[in-house]
């Protein structure tokens, strides 16, 4: 059977028409209007989302693929703005639906006392639509449409409190650095239509082989293969989008936005789509073990030695954040071993308890008045019950706690990473496993600085603090008691617990062993795919993960923080001193902001003055320009002084005019 | 009515541009609303151009020829091909707004202000849709006198450098095109383009034409290296000026290539495709540097005009490239229309910013960035407006801005990696230069009691606004119809580059 | 034996002093009209002199009318000098210089 | 050697004129001062009833008094423009000189005997004529500078007209009489019929000779560097209303006689004289268009601006065939008719006592009077060849002379001296408009109702003509028998 083609509309639409009532008519609708209208968008179309997968993976509906319009048509090349609705699609829509209306219920209560409620919803709206676009496209358009437009949203929503000077730097930084991974996506969708003379998925899909064997002759002389330069270029756009080492430094910044955002945005969704745009290519990826290489460097890279920073960091959305990075360094070494499934897998898995996580922080952040550092916090386990089980649920599920959901996925990640023979494989192992032991230390630390040990704030009653003062008081002191946070916050941490836990086990079969994503991921060679040997039930594989390298590593990690953090917090600062120029460089991020800040933004300023002040101004207007004139002018100003008014120096040249005439013609006739 | 309607589509903003100025200075309130009726009349009449058009065909139509001077057998010959009519339809669209956008913000001499704009709008239709040589030439040179009156009357305080500078750019560049236009006629006796079009020329002949026309439209582009004008005359120009200036005008050097440079000197063209495209990724780069660093709205979104304005050099050029080199003809086309596409754009995005520029500066009579912070907080729907054009100025998909440089990029691309590469670098310097602006603008804390006294902006200048950001947006979602309305001229001129002329 | 060209010789030298009288002199406006009659007087001989060896009186018609004109010329001359001297109390050619430039 | 009367009906305007003016100087010697009038409006009529007269005769070409006198199309032509810009003059000059107490009948003889000169100038069959017809002209210009007897400066620039102008007819006839001698007549069929530069042929250096001097005097008559230095002094020097005249008229003439000296007699020689025209011309754009730019007196500047412009029309002459003679007269037309009118604004705005002749003078005219201002601009933009003005097409077909004759290279310094003549046009734009009026007072212009209509003719003339000067123009190429 068929997908009927008005749900998927109404799937995509719905969100937008919230975004639009809420954003244009924010004053009509007030703000009970606003979550109303977004909320209900985002909900039918969650709804919908799940009755499309349920068509796809029960009710046996065949994939969907059509077009809707036509965006342009020039010569034999059009473009089109259309649907293509498989597994893999289903699953993302899912996802982001459900995270998408998690976040906006929760966002009732975190955005309760913000003026820019109505904004804020139509935002978020605003990017669910842009996402869906971005996952349901069928052509690289389309793709590159919702790529850029949730970049936008990212944008104003990093930028959403527009007072704060770091978050109008960040939004910027945010912004400009996706335009760097963009330039690289933009020219793959020109080599793409270079070489297939269209922009369609499903016929660029088919004849990929065609482009095995073509060549690009990027220097001349030394001609690369076609495959491996669109499919590097593609990739840069994914480690722009995905913050993959180097182009990472915007997500850390991104934490500026309200924490809603960073849960939807910059932990489930958005960074994602760079992992959901590969898979969705991994026909043409197959084609290039170079470009393959390439990503499982830069993956494995980010996986390690992003998670690295998140151990000395203090505040904890920033925490969370670079677990963020690291995770999507997992989720790209597996689609650089051609594990896309696992890749995917791991993806979902993620989104659910990163989400579950940030929106953890957030309402910790919340209770601590907008306080975001864990110095000043400790033991608010008892204050704050709901939150701080929730948070536990995450953080085994992030650690790779085998039975919940991030076990699997990320288990069968370094499975793969460990089993591939591609180049860098070895040295993506590495990486990989480390990452384990990094995960467990920095998100156990989170843990007991946050809810175990003693208060490190004091209350101090008396002059009444209201809630809207977002933290600008000394740092560690409240007004009154923390409190657990109202219901619209904790039910959806509830809501996202479950999946936290069982989504792992519910789906590891199907789609890691089972053919779930069918013809929607391509691997070339039985190889690349991860564990593909028997699938023995996800109850075995769990008891099989107590044993697994990645386990003991964890536990290791989980005992070190353990005893760090809950008994000995003196020996933190011990080992800081003692390691002082590792803990530096990781305080400093390896220096990536300031060489880029140096570098580049100061580099172009001062490149952009001299082409101003030389070039322009210099050179073309004084030299050029105005000095022509005033030749001119100085030429006028000497000549007009040989009419010096007396009678014979008239007549003189008179005659001479008279005696030149005469030579002339006397040479000319003469000859 | 039909078969003369290019007629009333030139002579009728100027006769009304006429009675506007017999209005006299004092009768303010009287002259804008005859101007009003007169440039929406003018707007309405260019309708049925649209749906009158037959974008099949792709031929010239609405034709309209008569005799105008025997003696030198000159024609008043008009016609129409889906791009001019694409240009023409732009020009009264955005006269409409650039006389709203005049109403509270000019005072003095009104009527002269709005009388200039429109006898200028039938000037630039007339550019866009003359077939004779001569009678383009006179369009093209007459738009001179009305700019040089605009900026120099009503602009800001160092306008008359910038207004002489302006004027003896052009004339300067305009000129030698006109000695050969001269030549022209006297190999081929007669001033119709298609004649023109016609002759056969040799290399060395059509390189010295190539070049007189270069300097003519790359002038008014304006491409780098003579670009300097434009800064200066946009910084100096009234809002009105500034919006007609960079929407419209600089088209002219555009269409200029297409309908001069291409089909009469084909050989030449592809012989110095090169330098252009060179010119045009300079354009593209070195300018956006430049915009990165100014500290004047108006000129940041000059230079950044320079930049854009690059794509649409680049893509008619590529389109050389590609069609003679490598007879790829679909890329051509595409690096055309984009070219086109990215024309049309340019004049809603750009026309949007400086309105906007327009918009505050009427408030706070200074344009320097450094005056301006947080007006989002006093301005907030303004905010959005600018907000929007801005990420339409860098080429956001779902806004027209994205459309042409796209086209433009996949062009490029199938020519060469490189110029692709280099012309996509916009999508990188474009985001920061604007983004800037608008975060050292509109975002952060209010920076002064100037700021803090802003009002928010009012029906008319919303509507304005409003105007500009539906089109901007519809072509960003919906280009179709655009590039459906200029698809077969594009043909047209492309399949015109294939003919060897040079014997 | 006195053949065309002493003639032609005689009006060049006269011409030559004219002219000479006009741009050398730099003090008496009078000179100036002198040599201007000189002038003439040269033109005169030439045509005299050629339409004598042509054979052909319509040179010396010609004569005629420039003698006429010559009158009214330095009548016309003469007054402007009365006038300027009215004005300017100088006829000195170095002192005409209030316009220039 | 006989009278016929066809040769009188040929040059029955020109005999109308003579008497008329006798009959005008015997109406102005009786009426009283107050009545001055009178004689204005008799002489503008009896220009006007000229010009009928000159207008009605279709009588077919011929030429009489034995071949001294030529009625042609280019002459019946030239006379047509001489006369219609002389009533112009004549209606420009009326408020001007009442202010200076100028208003003198002198005037009007001096300019409607100069009007006389010219005609039978353009009309002449032999030296003679021209001389003559010369003579009569510049003898009454001469008067004219010098009209205002208190004026130093007139007197001065009279004085220097005067030297100058006749060392010019010196040299001129000094070369005519070489040319006699050479050809042995003094007709100038019969000159064209023999005279030769081709190696061999006889009295070669005679006639070289003869061919300079023409020139030289033809220069000189035109304004053209470097014959051109009288010209910016007596422009300046002498009463506005007199500069209008011999700023306008006396161009078309100059015209004819060189078109009949250099074609009618010498078209033999052309490339000689082609030669020198041009390398004339050259001079004169390059001067007249740079020394213009360091000006400061309007009257001096549009001096300097006539050197130019005359570099262009010598440059349709230099082409030396039919269609580049009709260019560079359609020129000479184009030009007078705008000289006219600018000078004509410079009288609009003088008062007694104020000259108006300062470029700043001209300061906010825009808004102090928007619409003279917009006349102005008309002529100012006109002069700088912007299209759709006259001036434009004007040099378009100069232009278009020079590249068919194959001098790429001048018509290129033509048009970068054409950019460098654009600047100071502009600056008069940019002073009426940009500038902020000195003075608060409103403009008292005349209550000169003739003035102001002729004036606003005049400067509407110029938009008119540019975009329909389809007629004249071929009125020019038929005259001058061009396809």
């Amino acid at each position: 059977m068929q997908l009927n083609p008005t749900i998927l509309l109404i799937i995509a639409l719905a969100p937008l028409v919230g975004a639009v009532v809420a954003g244009i008519f924010r004053s009509q609708v007030g703000r009970i209007g606003a979550h109303t209208v977004t909320i209900a968008g985002v909900a039918l179309s969650c709804v919908l989302s799940f009755y499309v997968l349920y068509q796809l993976v029960w009710g046996g509906a065949e994939s969907y693929n059509a077009n809707l319009y036509t965006w342009f048509q020039v010569g034999g090349i059009d473009a089109h703005v259309g649907f293509l609705v498989d597994r893999l699609t289903a699953m993302m829509m899912v996802v982001v639906t459900f995270v998408s209306l998690m976040v906006h219920v929760y966002t009732i209560g975190y955005m309760a006392e913000d003026d820019g409620y109505q904004r804020f919803f139509s935002y978020i709206a605003l990017f669910t639509f842009s996402m869906l676009m971005l996952v349901m496209s069928n052509n690289f358009l389309q793709l590159f449409f919702g790529w850029e437009a949730v970049g936008l949203v990212s944008y104003l929503l990093i930028g959403f409190w527009f007072k704060r000077p770091t978050a109008v730097f960040a939004n910027m930084k945010a912004f400009i650095v996706n335009r760097v991974g963009d330039f690289g996506f933009l020219l793959g969708i020109a080599g793409v239509l270079y070489f297939f003379h269209t922009l369609d998925y499903a016929t660029v899909f088919a004849h990929s082989e065609a482009l095995s064997g073509k060549t690009l002759e990027i220097f001349s002389g030394n001609p690369w293969s076609a495959a491996t330069v669109i499919c590097i270029c593609l990739f840069i756009g994914a480690m722009g989008k995905s913050a993959q080492v180097p182009l990472h430094v915007w997500l850390p910044d991104s934490m500026e936005g309200p924490t809603p955002i960073s849960a939807l945005i910059h932990a489930a969704t958005m960074v994602t789509a760079g992992i959901f745009m590969v898979a969705r290519m991994s026909p043409l990826f197959e084609l290039s073990e170079t470009a393959l290489s390439f990503v499982l460097v830069i993956g494995a890279t980010t996986a390690f030695f992003t998670g690295l920073i998140g151990i000395v960091q203090n505040d904890i959305k920033r925490v969370v954040a670079y677990s963020t990075l690291s995770q999507l360094g997992y989720m790209t070494a597996a689609l650089g071993v051609s594990a896309y499934s696992a890749a995917v897998f791991h993806l979902m898995t993620h989104a659910f308890f990163k989400a579950l996580l940030f929106l953890g922080a957030g309402s910790v952040i919340i209770a601590m008045h907008h306080e975001q550092d864990m110095r000043y916090m400790g033991g608010l386990r008892k204050y704050m019950p709901i939150t701080f089980v929730t948070a536990w649920i995450g953080t085994l599920a992030l650690t790779g706690m085998p039975g919940f959901a991030g076990f699997y996925s990320k288990d069968a990640i370094i499975e793969a990473v460990g089993e591939s023979h591609r180049w860098g494989a070895g040295y993506a192992y590495l990486c990989v496993l480390l990452g384990v032991f990094v995960t467990a230390f920095y998100s156990f630390r989170l843990l007991y600085l946050t809810f175990h040990g003693k208060e490190r704030f004091v209350v101090d009653h008396g002059h009444g603090h209201g809630h809207d003062d977002h933290g600008h008081h000394e740092p560690g002191h409240l007004a009154h008691d923390p409190h657990e946070s109202p219901a619209v916050v904790t039910w959806p941490l509830m809501a996202l617990a479950v999946p936290s836990i069982v989504i792992g086990a519910l789906t590891v079969g199907s789609m890691l062993h089972g053919d779930y994503f069918g013809s929607a991921v391509r691997v070339a060679h039985e190889a690349g795919e991860g564990a593909h040997g028997e699938f023995v039930g996800w109850f075995q594989t769990m008891l099989e993960g107590f044993v697994g390298a990645p386990f003991i590593l964890a536990f290791l990690g989980f005992a070190l923080a353990t005893y760090i953090y809950l008994f000995n917090p003196a020996i933190a600062d011990k080992t800081k001193n003692a390691l002082y120029p590792l803990w530096n460089m990781l305080d400093k991020k390896y220096w990536f902001d300031p060489i880029y800040q140096a570098v580049f933004a100061r580099g172009s300023v001062v490149l952009g003055r001299g082409l101003w002040k030389g070039g322009d101004v210099g050179v073309i207007d004084n030299v050029l320009i105005d000095g022509s004139a005033a030749a001119v002018a100085r030429t006028a100003g000497v000549v007009r002084w040989l009419q010096t008014g007396y009678l014979y120096t008239y007549a003189f040249a008179m005659i001479l005019g008279l005696v030149f005439l005469l030579g002339g013609l006397w040479w000319v006739v003469g000859k | 009515m039909m078969q003369s309607l290019l007629s009333i589509l030139i002579w009728l903003p100027i006769a009304g541009g006429f009675a506007v100025l017999a209005l006299g200075t004092h009768r303010a309130k009287e002259a804008r609303w005859l101007a009003l009726a007169v440039a929406v009349a003018t707007f309405i009449v260019s309708i049925p151009l649209l749906t009158g058009y037959d974008a099949a065909a792709g031929t010239m139509q609405f034709i309209e020829q008569h005799r105008w001077i025997a003696a030198i057998n000159a024609n008043y010959h008009l016609g129409v091909d889906g791009i001019s009519v694409a240009l023409i339809v732009l020009t009264t669209f955005v006269t409409v707004l650039v006389v709203l956008g005049a109403w509270d913000s000019v005072h003095d001499k009104v009527n002269q202000y709005l009388a200039a704009f429109l006898v200028l709008e039938g000037l630039m239709v007339g550019v866009f849709c003359a077939l004779d040589a001569l009678l383009f030439y006179v369009f093209f040179e007459g738009m001179l006198i009305p700019m040089f009156i605009i900026i120099g009357i009503w602009g800001g305080p160092r306008r008359v450098y910038a207004t002489l500078k302006f004027f003896l750019y052009t004339f300067f560049g305009s000129i030698f095109m006109l000695v050969g236009l001269i030549w022209l006629y006297m190999q081929s006796n007669s001033w119709e383009l298609s004649q023109l079009a016609a002759l056969k020329l040799t290399l060395t002949q059509q390189s010295w034409l190539f070049f007189a026309f270069l300097v003519a439209f790359a002038v008014k582009v304006p491409m780098w290296p003579v670009h300097t004008w434009l800064p200066d005359a946009h910084v100096e120009a009234p809002t009105g000026g500034s919006v007609i200036l960079a929407a419209i005008m600089l088209k002219i050097g555009g269409y200029g290539f297409l309908r001069f440079s291409l089909p009469i000197t084909p050989d030449a063209s592809q012989h110095f495709a090169w330098l252009l495209i060179a010119l045009s990724l300079i354009a593209v780069i070195y300018i956006g540097f430049v915009a990165l660093v100014q500290e004047d709205m108006k000129k940041l979104i000059a230079y950044s005009s320079v930049s854009h304005m690059g794509f649409v050099t680049l893509g008619i050029f590529i389109a050389l490239a590609l069609v003679r080199v490598s007879g790829n003809k679909d890329a051509a086309y595409l690096g055309v229309s984009g070219a086109m596409v990215q024309m049309i754009s340019h004049g809603f995005v750009s026309g949007a910013m400086f309105s906007c520029i327009g918009v505050i500066y009427d408030r706070m009579h200074t344009r320097m960035i450094k005056d301006y912070g947080g007006v989002v907080n006093t301005m907030p729907w303004y905010a959005a407006f600018v907000v929007f054009f801005a990420m339409a100025n860098c080429g956001l998909p779902g806004t027209s801005g994205f459309v042409g440089e796209f086209m433009v990029i996949l062009a490029s691309f199938q020519s060469n990696f490189w110029i692709a590469a280099l012309a996509a670098f916009t999508l990188i310097i474009g985001a920061a230069y604007t983004l800037w602006l608008v975060k050292r603008v509109i975002w952060g804390e209010v920076t002064n009691d100037h700021v803090a006294k802003l009002k928010d902006i009012d029906a008319r200048e919303a509507l304005v606004l409003g105007a500009f950001a539906a089109m901007t947006l519809l072509f960003g979602i919906w280009p179709e119809p655009l590039t459906h309305l200029m698809d077969a001229s594009v043909k047209h001129i492309v399949d015109q580059l294939l003919v060897v002329k040079a014997g | 034996m006195i053949t065309l060209s002493h003639y032609i010789v005689l009006g060049t030298i006269l011409f030559c002093i004219s002219v000479a009288g006009i741009f050398i002199n730099r003090k008496n406006v009078i000179v100036l009209l002198m040599s201007i009659e000189l002038m003439l007087l040269a033109v005169n001989t030439n045509f005299v002199a050629f339409s004598r060896f042509l054979g052909n009186v319509d040179g010396q018609v010609f004569v005629f009318f420039i003698l006429t004109v010559a009158a009214a010329e330095s009548a016309i001359g003469l007054a402007i000098l009365v006038t300027l001297f009215r004005n300017r109390a100088t006829i000195n050619v170095g002192e005409l210089d209030s316009m220039k430039g | 050697m006989s009278f016929s009367i066809q040769d009188l009906q040929l040059i029955l305007p020109e005999a109308f004129l003579l008497f008329a003016i006798c009959a005008v100087i015997a109406v102005d010697l009786v009426i009283k001062p107050a009545q001055r009038d009178a004689t204005h409006w008799l002489s503008i009529g009896v220009v006007v009833a000229t010009l009928l007269l000159v207008i009605i005769d279709r009588s077919a070409d011929a030429r009489g008094f034995s071949g001294m006198f030529v009625h042609d199309a280019v002459a019946r032509l030239l006379k047509v423009f001489i006369l219609l810009v002389t009533i112009a003059v004549f209606v420009y000059a009326r408020t001007y000189l009442k202010d200076r107490k100028l208003f003198v009948g002198e005037f009007h003889m001096l300019v409607l005997f100069a009007v006389l000169g010219m005609m039978l100038l353009v009309s002449a069959g032999s030296l003679v004529m021209i001389y003559v017809g010369l003579e009569l002209l510049t003898l009454s210009s001469y008067a004219l500078v010098a009209l205002n007897r208190d004026s130093p400066l007139s007197s001065e620039a009279a004085m220097k007209y005067f030297v100058l102008g006749a060392l010019a007819s010196g040299i001129l006839l000094y070369g005519m009489s070489m040319i006699y001698g050479a050809t042995g007549t003094l007709d100038l069929q019969k000159i064209h019929a023999v005279a030769s530069l081709a190696a061999g042929s006889s009295h070669q250096t005679l006639l070289a000779f003869g061919l300079v001097f023409l020139v030289a005097g033809i220069g000189f008559k035109f304004g053209a560097a470097p014959f051109h230095m009288w010209l910016p002094d007596v422009y300046q020097g002498s009463p506005t209303a007199v500069t209008t005249f011999i700023g306008s008229a006396p161009k078309i003439a100059a015209f004819g006689m060189a078109w009949r000296l250099l074609d009618g007699a010498l078209g033999g020689l052309h490339p000689h004289w082609g030669e020198m025209l041009a390398v004339l011309a050259v001079l004169s754009l390059a001067i007249g268009n740079v020394v213009a730019i360091a000006q400061t007196n309007l009257k001096r500047m549009l001096a300097y601006s006539t050197i130019s412009h005359v570099g262009f029309l010598l440059l349709g002459l230099a082409n030396g065939t039919p269609s580049g003679y009709a260019a560079a007269m359609f020129y000479a037309i184009a030009y007078a008719i705008m000289s006219a009118a600018a000078f004509g604004s410079i009288q609009l705005l003088a008062r007694a006592g104020f000259e108006a002749e300062e470029i700043d003078d001209f300061k906010g005219l825009n808004q102090r009077n928007p619409w003279y201002a917009f006349v102005v601009l008309l002529v100012m933009a006109s002069l700088a060849g912007i299209p759709p003005l006259f001036g434009f097409f004007a040099k378009l077909l100069v232009l278009k002379a020079a590249l068919d004759a194959g001098m790429l290279w001048l018509a290129i310094v033509a048009i970068v001296f054409a950019i460098v003549g654009a600047f100071y046009y502009l600056r008069v734009i940019k002073v009426m408009y940009f500038d902020p009026p000195e003075t608060k007072d409103t403009l008292a212009l005349p209550q000169d109702i003739p003035l102001r209509w002729v004036l606003s003719i005049n400067g509407a003339a110029l938009l008119f003509l540019g975009l329909f000067f389809g007629p004249l123009l071929s009125w020019c190429y038929r005259a001058m028998g061009a396809g």
